[in-house]
């Protein structure tokens, strides 16, 4: 369907207005990070991908578990819906993948609680930027897995839903169906592919490969640092503390295989000592150890590449295994 | 829904010095507060808290058969040393039973041999207690265990009964004693040495790493096939349910795929452990 | 010959059983350092897309090694050298009279990075060869703002210098018009900074001079040994945990940046690796006019700063 | 208010003793961490005392030249400008960081600089720029 005027404007109004938390893309400095909004004027779409990955949503970076005292005295819930808006298609497929996570097996209360009142504004992809390679990964980044797909071609604003949740919020606007031009500019719009890099995945070349010298020096400049696992859209690792010796909190914040600290026991043993193991394990986790749960922990959005203070590119470190 | 982040409220009814000095072990006796004990097997384990210090995991030491969840805790770090504090009548919170257990229903009829190494001997011994109050089920029983010294042994009392017993138990120290009647050596020499026979036997080590490595190697030369040799391992674990990625060894999450794997899941990994 | 021929004869000459120099990435204008053995010399390129400071490199490599060095980078090498953690026989220093470095970012704003084939610096104007054509950009456009207020362009310890030698100069301008704001908004615009800090920990990671196995700012020991004791480990202080605020983001860096008083080689990395783009080299160079002004402590003197014990300020 | 106050053994926890002992009142807010020198004040802890919601924080050490182990004092001050400096530069307000030489004798002194502190601080009122809310 086709709207007149700023679709991504006017829904974060109304999304406000009907008590949601909204998460959107906003301005800081020459770049864009995805935040929590309080007015439609915060946000801006002028950008191609944010410098978070809009994860921050549903897992936000530290979260409280438990509240105590002597005891439990308060477990918080989020109690608010949520709303991104501005998703590409990169990020809006990592939900899917931290969903898969987070929801299989045990049941994470506090994801669900955010995740299950979720509602997702994508828009489609008309650049690519120089570290992108989602399309090598099947992913279409002009049709993103979201409630609502919103693309803009030649001037014209498309809208469009595909699930129930997304069907019911676009109720509130008003929309025109597509005539018949439109839509076949919007066929050949999906169907275009971007120009840009591609990974070329060998999962038994990587089987054979975990041994050899070629991850140490991969990894040799790396500064094992939290860049590539904090910007990243699908790592979920987390690391849980007690803040407040006798009155606290059970908190919850990221944490990174990257970091030595992350894998040590107190007994001093290290499993992954060696920053090659964790850059290895980086790999290995998205495109080999996650494949039993079917998919590529990767969606080729090119963050960690961008900024790795060492350079280390994840596209060449996997297409050119050894 | 049950929120699996919050744990049980229980209070600390008995402790037990098992090892004293520098790096002492004690064993809690722990009592669920508000409700009956879960159900669990032998193999898994809790996250103990301790609120202001954090969490951390042990593998329930006694049988599913004997009242109560018991754990040894080596003094090591923030929590463990706030435990070794604790006293009769103190409250912790406890998460579980979390994890894999050991297969001891598909072991009916077979022979057990355990092969401890220090503090390593906790889940063996939930194993030979419940081996020993099912004795119909399952064929011979023989235990084996080792410490640097007589007084680095935990569960003394209990084993030096069994051996008044009756029951196949093989000690060994590393360094000759005074007074001390058994085997002096390694763990895994004390295993070449009594050459437990494979037919129909499984056998599940747990200690040091390297006691873990060698006794396996011992136990191939005896004939043991991978998959009748069994471990747990220990990693660093936060949630205990196989989302903090912490624990993971390739796809799996040692908390909640483990902490009980067989030699054979271990040898296909890439990642040596 | 041009510079990078000088380079490579320089680095022939060495007979340094490890190079380590920037090699160009193939997908986009940017230059990656590399650990190269001396018959892949012909790979090594150096331009002003040339920026990380490889002294950290050099820390995790035995026997003696050729390294191109800017002057920051050197000034970094000769600090560690201080420091004990290089030995200066081991390093064969190829350094480079320095006109500054491109900031990457703004580059992106100019031209199309994947257009750009190669940069060059010709004159005043940075010049983009681009895949039909050619840019010519002004370099203070898209230049490293640390350059600005580079004081050593030229490398303070070097065996072959390229280039002619540069003056640098000490400029606090920017600190001291920072000063003069009001209290209230100098917090204002801290917090509003440190707020969008993720905590990465890459200005820590990256910094030459970072080189702790145990940082402060970590929640727990990463030092221990089979022999600490439980007591050892169960009473390491915990400065800060992970939690990612504005406060605690701010304890962070100052902490961090205590660490580099008098050490502080400016060579930008910090600011360069930081993914939100926070103006971390502010903090680096009030603590360097500190110790400059108040102590009237000079980086160039043999021994290190706190070891100083004749100055303690006013 | 709660003033955390870093003080030396063998000099101003001494100072601080004999206030106590010559019944020379001073503020009770003021919390007294013994260390065995000023030199060994680690700017985190300062930062943490700060997080953790100290109002004010005062490190107290030997008189220059009397340090027990000779230099201990000048490296406390060193760490203590830098820091001060760093402090007022993001904006923090730095007058709640307090540098004090006591010697064992001057019981007076330091209660008497206790009290204005913290008069200082009351004017100040409550820190909240570092103290740390989940």
């Amino acid at each position: 369907m086709i709207y007149e005027g700023e679709f991504l404007k006017d829904a974060i109004s109304k999304l406000l207005a009907d008590g949601y938390r909204v998460f959107a893309p906003s301005r800081v400095g020459d770049f864009h990070v995805f935040r929590e909004i309080s007015s439609a004027e915060e946000a801006d779409f002028n950008y191609i991908l944010p410098r978070n990955s809009a994860k921050v949503a549903v897992f936000p970076q530290n979260e409280i578990l438990i509240e105590y005292g002597d005891w439990i005295e308060r477990v918080p819930m989020e109690e608010k819906r949520i709303a991104i808006v501005g998703v590409r298609a990169c990020d809006a497929k990592a939900i899917k993948l931290l969903d898969k996570h987070f929801l299989e097996g045990f049941v994470d209360p506090y994801y669900k609680s955010r995740r299950e009142k979720l509602l997702t504004i994508a828009i489609a992809c008309n650049n690519a930027l120089i570290n992108c390679f989602c399309q090598s990964l099947g992913i279409n980044p002009r049709k993103p897995e979201a409630d609502v797909v919103v693309s803009e071609i030649d001037g014209r604003v498309f809208v469009s839903a595909d699930t129930e949740i997304g069907k019911s919020f676009l109720q509130g606007f008003n929309l025109r169906n597509e005539n018949e031009e439109e839509l076949e500019i919007k066929k050949r719009f999906e169907s275009e592919e971007l120009k840009m890099r591609e990974i070329r995945v060998d999962v038994e070349k990587l089987k054979k490969s975990f041994d050899s010298p070629y991850w140490k020096e991969v990894a040799i400049n790396c500064k094992s640092c939290g860049v590539c696992t904090y910007l990243c859209p699908t790592c979920f690792c987390f690391d849980i503390y007690d803040e407040g010796e006798k009155r606290g909190v059970r908190i919850r914040t990221w944490d990174s295989c990257q970091f030595p600290l992350h894998t040590l026991e107190s007994s001093s043993h290290n499993p992954r000592a060696e920053k090659w193991q964790r850059l290895r394990n980086r790999f290995y986790d998205k495109f080999y150890y996650t494949l039993r749960k079917g998919n590529y922990y990767c969606v080729g959005c090119g963050r960690c590449i961008d900024f790795c203070p060492a350079g280390i590119d994840i596209v060449n470190a996997i297409s050119e295994v050894r | 829904m049950e929120n699996p982040y919050v744990p049980y409220k229980a209070q600390i009814t008995e402790v037990k010095d098992e090892v004293k000095g520098a790096r002492p072990i004690k064993t809690f006796r722990i009592k669920l507060v508000d409700r009956d004990r879960f159900d669990y097997k032998s193999g898994q384990g809790c996250l103990v808290s301790v609120f202001g210090r954090g969490e951390s995991w042990f593998t329930i030491a006694n049988s599913p058969t004997r009242p109560d969840l018991e754990f040894s805790v080596l003094k090591t770090g923030k929590v463990t040393a706030k435990l070794h504090e604790m006293k009769p009548g103190d409250i912790v919170g406890i998460r579980g039973p979390l994890g894999r257990a050991f297969p001891l229903e598909d072991w009916k009829g077979m022979n057990i041999v355990t092969i401890g190494g220090g503090i390593g001997q906790t889940p063996l011994r939930s194993i030979y207690q419940y081996v020993i109050d099912k004795e119909k089920d399952y064929g011979d029983l023989m235990i084996i265990y080792g410490a640097r010294t007589s007084r680095d042994l935990v569960y003394k009392d209990e084993l030096f009964k069994l051996i008044e017993d009756g029951y196949n138990v093989q000690l060994s120290i590393d360094n000759p004693e005074k007074d001390w009647k058994y085997f002096v050596g390694f763990v895994p020499d004390n295993v070449k040495r009594l050459k437990p026979n494979p037919k129909d036997t499984i056998a599940i080590t747990c200690g040091p790493p390297i006691m873990i490595k060698i006794t396996l190697n011992v136990l191939r030369e005896l004939g043991f096939r991978e998959d009748q040799i069994y471990t747990t391992l220990e990693r660093r674990m936060k949630c205990g349910l196989g989302k903090c990625g912490k624990c993971r060894i390739e796809s799996y999450y040692v908390c909640k795929d483990g902490p009980v794997f067989n030699y054979a899941e271990l040898s296909a990994m890439l990642e040596k452990v | 010959m041009n510079e990078i021929e000088k380079i490579k004869d320089a680095l022939k000459s060495s007979n340094a059983e490890k190079i380590v120099a920037f090699v160009r990435k193939e997908s986009e204008p940017r230059e990656v350092l590399k650990v190269l053995s001396p018959n892949e010399v012909d790979k090594i390129s150096f331009s002003p897309l040339s920026l990380n400071n490889p002294a950290k490199l050099l820390m995790q490599i035995n026997g003696k090694v050729a390294v191109v060095a800017k002057g920051c980078d050197s000034m970094a090498i000769r600090q560690l050298i201080k420091e004990g953690k290089l030995k200066r026989e081991n390093l064969f220093i190829v350094g480079i009279s320095c006109k500054g470095v491109v900031d990457y970012r703004k580059l992106a704003k100019f031209v199309n990075l994947s257009e750009v084939n190669d940069v060059e610096l010709n004159g005043n104007d940075l010049v983009l060869k681009l895949k039909n054509g050619e840019k010519r950009i002004p370099f203070l456009e898209v230049v490293d703002e640390n350059c600005l207020y580079c004081g050593h362009p030229t490398p303070v310890i070097y065996d072959v210098l390229i280039g002619e030698p540069r003056e640098g100069k000490r400029d606090f301008s920017d600190i001291e018009q920072f000063e003069r704001l009001s209290r209230e908004e100098r917090w204002n615009y801290w917090i509003s900074q440190f707020e969008r800090c993720i905590r990465c920990h890459a200005c820590r990671s990256v910094c030459p001079l970072c080189y702790c196995e145990e940082c402060m700012v970590d929640p727990s020991n990463l030092a221990v040994s089979p022999m600490s004791t439980p007591e050892e480990k169960a009473s390491y202080p915990r400065i800060l945990g992970k939690t990612v605020n504005a406060r605690d983001n701010t304890i962070y860096h100052l902490l961090r940046v205590l660490h580099h008083a008098g050490r502080c080689v400016g060579c930008g990395e910090c600011e360069r690796a930081c993914p939100m783009e926070l103006p971390l080299r502010m903090l680096e160079r009030k603590l360097e006019k500190v110790v400059v002004e108040i102590f009237g402590y000079d980086l160039n003197e043999d021994i290190p700063f706190f070891s100083k014990l004749d100055i303690v300020g006013d | 208010m709660k003033i955390v106050t870093f003080a030396c053994n063998w000099c101003s926890y001494a100072g601080a003793d004999l206030a106590g002992v010559s019944r020379l009142k001073y503020p009770e807010d003021v919390r007294i961490v013994r260390v065995m020198c000023s030199g060994m004040v680690n700017p985190a802890w300062i930062l943490r005392a700060f997080r953790q919601g100290a109002d004010g924080v005062v490190i107290t050490g030997c008189h220059p030249g009397d340090c027990h182990y000779m230099v201990g004092n000048y490296y406390a001050k060193k760490r203590y400008l830098l820091l001060k400096e760093l402090m007022k530069f993001v904006g923090f307000e730095d007058e709640r960081l307090k540098l004090l030489w006591a010697s064992a004798s001057e019981g007076k002194k330091f209660a008497e600089e206790m009290d204005s502190f913290k008069k200082l601080i009351e004017q100040l009122g409550e820190q909240k720029q570092l103290r740390w809310t989940p």
